[in-house]
């Protein structure tokens, strides 16, 4: 179906070159289908869109966001989607039951110290240092077998403390700073803007930032796209890439601007002096092979892959190898 | 006992052309197999599901919350209907929130439930009795207004008093229409019973769902959804032998 | 000086929208124990209305109805209504069995063998024995009527108000019902309110027969109707002093003056016809 | 000299209410008066949790800055925007749900055999969650306004379907005999009387799929797309911006109020012929 598209906009493309509607221009920019979620993470791609990155490269992107990225890799599978944003713990889920996918683009990670685009809190009056202190205690995660349920379970073993004693419960994001404050958890890891926002109002206080804990550079989100789709349309796929990184590097260059607050604030709806006091991911061009092994393994440990599980080599495309560049 | 046979068997040669034609188009690579595994690939997750029993917890889950919150809605529906079925002021004190609130979508609510009732199992219940609530309660006030004057007067003539009127009048002569928003509000407390466990879940059938879909396990997702349609039909079934039995006096 | 039942001064208006409409206008009439009195008068009258008020079902604007000696406010308990409306009167989620069952329920003696046992001769006497068990769906108009004087008879009541009761049963079953009626007025010595549009019921029936005028509605006359009991469907209609009565009483309702035929002429003709 | 119930009502106290409650004196309680002021002292008893500390939440704003937020979104167009795209995609559901369902229960209603083979698919696809049946569609249909309307025109059609059904099988046999005995032909039967008759109770599965096709709409929208209301919901939420949330939830609540009272009045115009103990506006 995607083919089809992509197909008939060239196809159209070429007809008006040739019939001559527009001899001006070499071609109408190319109708590209992409699924984002309204994330501080996927800020590269607003920005490269805001700049006019995409428009440059020929590309007439087209973004459908979502709420939860529950949605976005199946819609990329059935080709309604060309390009999807998704986490990393999905993608590689989804590789393992057969998804051939490929990461075509850096995400985030975060960065080689604290403060992490997600924090563990408490109420102000609770000490917590150590995953043993975690035991026996309630803790809200957003979903379990996901990033964070996944990285929480690392960072108790980590700190001394047995990851299994601990009750991870369900809470939505938006939910979790409530929760702490009435009791019905003892802990929440939680993101930004909740972080921020429940650490400002002194409801709660951060008392561990488990993903730089656990692991330097951890990759949050990463985008996507079908392998038929790359095979078919390499340059397509370099199009993006090329305008997505320079929406990256504009995100590391202005990075605290006013600009950049406006940005996020513009998307994401959050308050810009809520923005203000968030701390944001690195957005790196490249990814780490290494690092999406590391992952992986934790992945396996805890029984989210099968031990022969997926070549996480295999789900680097060129465009975010270091040696690309 | 032929004659239901004769009354199941279309539905059944349906069931199985629609399967075929599923099951042929996933051969033919005509759709995606990843995405919609052909049934003979959910059949089978679904035996291995079935024959463990890993089925029956969270489907005893599922019911529970169901029936507590579905009872709470026929119990409140039932009764603030024929208050405010037979009360002007009780009705007309009632109404505009009620009219108010019933549009909203229960999802839109969660936020504010997750904040007054957490996000166990009381949530959920009341979230259900929500959704079941609304059209119960209509029903029964549109059914306790047409209980004809005639069997209220006849009651009185009798000199049955007020209560009883309502157990032995009201109440028998508004049931079939009672029993109609129950049917409505069973459909919906299933729909949101699911759609909790997918917001706040532990175990549980929509929860289960929403787990498979996250971890890309699509047979098993399938499967589930198989398991669900079965518990929905399975509930449905019951409700209208209950039924049946329950208004013997409705002709045809 | 006061009588079983006395109807006292009443009368009625309701107010719909921002008009008063008077219904009845000082009605008053005195009903002896075991007397049956028959309330005649042409559609939309308010017939309905004043029997309601006798029941105890509204309340009347003014004046007061008495039986043996005390007010009536709200339906008194050896008081039973019949309604013309049968196919509504009837609850539809009973048996005819659970329906004849209905008051013995309400007054509370509804203890086992008894009340069932009590419940079947009563259908019995209306005739209709095997099919206590049917839902009133399942019955004819004129078995469901039967069924609902069975249940008016359950109540022992000492006064029967009858509010055009066989208006919607056909012809010949009318004409069984009345005397079905009459026989068990007679054996039950009960008091009779019937309100009714059919002359030839109100003299058949009746000992005294009430004609209202029209709106706002007061007793135009009474008549004793000094026939014979017991009385036969046939012979009692053809006698010479019902056919005189029946005259009399049409020719008031249909307030025409012309010169119709005397009585007498009338029984020549019946004579004649049945000789023939 | 007490005030009868009966004049009140404008009719009769035939059956009694004035009984029931003792006899009101006043008259005020008869109207929706009290209605709107329980919702007022509600929506006062939130406005004071959330000033007065009652209820701490960043998620509980007082509702006047709600109202605020609702009156600022609608008029930038924040609120109003998201609003009319669900508002459109919701109607288009609506019509093509509500018309196959017609057309569908119909033909299930008069023609047996499609009945007995149609009825268990249905039955069995009925009790299926709308957040189940998304995957599967995605398939199909993508994330945008096809799946979007689709989801609503499936939740529209069961109930639809099914009063349809019940209104034809109800039909009195007289009423399709007379128009036969007059010579009218199946179709022209179907669509002149069966069609008419099964009106009223057509109209009853017309307005609980309304209210249906709001909250599918809105559903819909928060699980997948970047536009409307359900999706504005979301996003005010993650965004930390509970008076904009429900701000939006305001207007469903509105609109819904709205819809169903509009359709009582289109249904009365329709159905004047019609009787019935209808005060549900």
């Amino acid at each position: 179906m995607m083919k089809h598209h992509v197909a008939v906009a060239a196809g159209m493309a070429t007809a008006a070159w040739l019939i001559g509607a527009h001899p001006a221009q070499a071609a109408d920019p190319i109708k590209l289908k992409v699924g984002t979620q309204s994330l501080i993470d996927t800020a590269p791609f607003e920005a490269a869109k805001a700049q006019g990155y995409f428009l440059a490269e020929g590309l007439d992107v087209e973004a459908t966001s979502m709420v939860g990225g529950a949605a976005t890799l199946p819609a990329l599978a059935a080709g309604q989607i060309q390009i999807a944003a998704s986490n990393m713990v999905s993608i590689l889920l989804s590789a393992e039951q057969g998804f051939e996918f490929k990461i075509i683009a850096a995400g985030d990670t975060t960065a080689d110290a604290p403060p992490d685009l997600a924090g563990m809190v408490t109420k102000p009056n609770l000490v917590l240092t150590s995953g043993s202190d975690l035991e026996g205690k309630r803790l809200a995660v957003n979903t379990r077998k996901d990033g964070i349920w996944l990285y929480a379970r690392q960072w108790v073993m980590k700190t001394g403390g047995n990851p299994d004693r601990v009750t991870y419960v369900e809470v939505p994001f938006p939910q979790m700073i409530d929760a702490v404050q009435q009791g019905r958890v003892d802990a929440a890891f939680v993101v930004e803007p909740f972080l921020s926002a429940g650490v400002k109002s002194d409801t709660v206080h951060v008392v561990a930032w488990p993903y730089s804990a656990v692991l330097s550079h951890a990759p949050i989100m990463e985008w996507v796209a079908a392998k038929a789709v790359i095979e078919a349309n390499p340059d397509l796929i370099d199009r993006f890439s090329r305008a997505y990184n320079k929406g990256a590097d504009w995100m590391t260059r202005n990075k605290g601007s006013a600009e950049w607050v406006q940005l996020i604030s513009s998307y994401t709806h959050i308050a810009s002096d809520l923005v203000q006091h968030v701390s944001p991911p690195l957005f790196p061009t490249t990814v780490d092979p290494a690092q999406i092994a590391k992952v992986a393994a934790i992945m396996r440990k805890e029984g989210l892959l099968k031990d022969a599980g997926v070549n996480t080599d295999d789900l680097l495309y060129r465009t975010v190898l270091p040696h690309a560049q | 006992m032929d004659r239901t046979g004769s009354r199941l068997l279309p539905g059944l040669v349906s069931f199985v052309a629609v399967l075929a034609i599923w099951e042929l188009a996933g051969r033919y690579r005509l759709v995606n197999t990843v995405l919609l595994p052909p049934p003979s690939m959910i059949a089978a997750t679904l035996w291995q599901i079935v024959r463990t029993g890993t089925f029956l917890a969270p489907l005893g889950q599922t019911f529970l919350l169901l029936f507590v919150g579905y009872a709470l809605a026929c119990g409140f529906g039932i009764a603030l209907g024929i208050a405010m079925g037979r009360s002007e002021p009780i009705y007309c004190f009632l109404e505009p929130l009620i009219e108010l609130m019933r549009p909203i979508p229960k999802a839109a609510l969660v936020p504010p439930l997750f904040l007054f009732l957490g996000f166990g199992a009381t949530m959920k219940v009341t979230i259900v009795a929500l959704a079941a609530f609304f059209p119960i309660l209509i029903a029964t006030i549109q059914g306790v207004r047409g209980v004809d004057r005639i069997a209220l007067d006849t009651a009185r003539t009798f000199g049955c008093p007020p209560v009883r009127m309502i157990f032995k009048i009201i109440l028998p002569a508004s049931l079939p229409m009672i029993v109609t928003g129950m049917r409505v509000g069973l459909g919906l407390g299933l729909i949101v019973v699911v759609l909790a466990e997918m917001l706040a879940g532990e175990g549980g059938l929509g929860y289960l769902i929403l787990d498979m879909q996250r971890s890309f396990a699509v047979r098993q997702m399938y499967a589930w959804i198989v398991i669900l349609a079965v518990a929905g039909l399975t509930i449905n079934a019951v409700f209208e032998f209950v039924e049946a039995r329950a208004i013997p006096w409705r002709s045809k | 000086m006061s009588a079983f039942l006395s109807v006292d001064a009443i009368s009625k208006t309701f107010t719909v929208g921002k008009q008063t409409l008077s219904a009845l206008g000082r009605i008053s009439i005195e009903i002896e124990r075991t007397e049956f009195v028959a309330v005649l008068g042409p559609s939309g009258c308010g017939k309905s209305t004043l029997l309601q008020i006798i029941a105890g079902l509204i309340p009347p604007t003014s004046g007061r109805v008495m039986l043996d000696g005390k007010a009536v406010t709200a339906p008194p308990r050896d008081m039973v209504y019949l309604f013309q409306q049968y196919n509504k009167s009837l609850f539809p989620w009973r048996t005819v069995l659970d329906n004849v069952a209905f008051p013995l329920e309400i007054q509370g003696n509804s203890s086992g063998r008894s009340v069932r046992q009590r419940c079947l001769e009563y259908i019995a006497m209306v005739g209709l024995s095997g099919s206590e068990d049917q839902y009133p769906w399942q019955l004819s108009g004129g078995m469901q009527q039967r069924a609902a004087i069975a249940r008016a008879l359950a109540a022992e009541p000492s006064v029967l108000l009858m509010d055009e009761p066989f208006s919607a049963v056909d012809a010949l079953t009318k004409l069984e019902l009345q005397t079905l009626l009459l026989d068990i007025w007679a054996k039950h010595r009960l008091t009779v309110v019937l309100v009714t549009h059919d002359v030839d019921e109100a003299v058949f029936m009746a000992d005294r027969v009430a004609m209202l005028s029209a709106r706002p509605s007061t007793i135009a006359s009474v008549t004793d109707i000094a026939l014979p009991r017991p009385r036969d469907t046939i012979a009692t209609r053809e006698s010479a002093s019902f056919l005189s009565l029946r005259h009399g009483l049409l020719d008031t309702l249909l307030k025409k003056d012309r010169p119709g035929p005397t009585p007498d002429e009338v029984r020549v003709t019946m004579d004649g016809a049945a000789h023939g | 000299m007490a005030v009868e119930v009966g004049r009140l009502l404008s009719v009769p106290d035939t059956v009694g209410t004035a009984r029931w409650f003792g006899r009101l004196r006043f008259p005020i309680l008869r109207t929706r008066v009290t209605g709107f002021a329980l919702v007022v002292a509600l929506l006062l008893l939130w406005e004071c949790s959330a000033r007065l500390g009652w209820m701490v939440s960043q998620n509980w704003p007082p509702f006047s800055l709600v109202l605020t937020a609702t009156w600022r979104g609608l008029w930038s167009g924040e609120l109003a925007a998201p609003l009319a795209a669900s508002m459109a995609r919701m109607v288009s559901g609506y019509l093509i749900g509500s018309s196959c369902g017609i057309v569908l229960g119909l033909l299930l209603g008069t023609v047996r055999v499609l009945d007995r083979f149609v009825t268990p698919l249905i039955e069995a696809l009925r009790p299926l969650p709308l957040p189940a049946l998304v995957p599967p569609l995605i398939l199909f249909l993508g994330l945008d306004d096809a799946l979007k309307i689709f989801v609503v025109a499936f939740a529209v059609v069961f109930p639809v379907v099914v009063s349809t059904v019940g209104g034809v099988r109800d039909i009195d046999e007289v009423l399709i005999g007379t128009a036969r005995t007059f010579g009218a032909s199946r179709a022209r039967t179907l669509l002149r009387v069966v069609l008419p008759a099964a009106m009223p109770s057509i109209c009853a599965g017309l307005r609980i799929s309304l209210s249906l096709a709001l909250v599918t709409t809105v559903v819909a929208e928060m699980i997948a797309g970047s536009s409307g209301i359900g999706y504005t919901i979301l996003q005010a939420q993650y965004g930390l911006r509970p008076e904009e949330m429900y701000a939006a939830v305001l207007c469903i609540a509105v609109v819904g109020y709205l819809l169903n009272m509009g359709f009582v009045l289109l249904e009365r115009r329709i159905l004047r012929w019609h009787q019935r103990a209808d005060a549900d506006v």
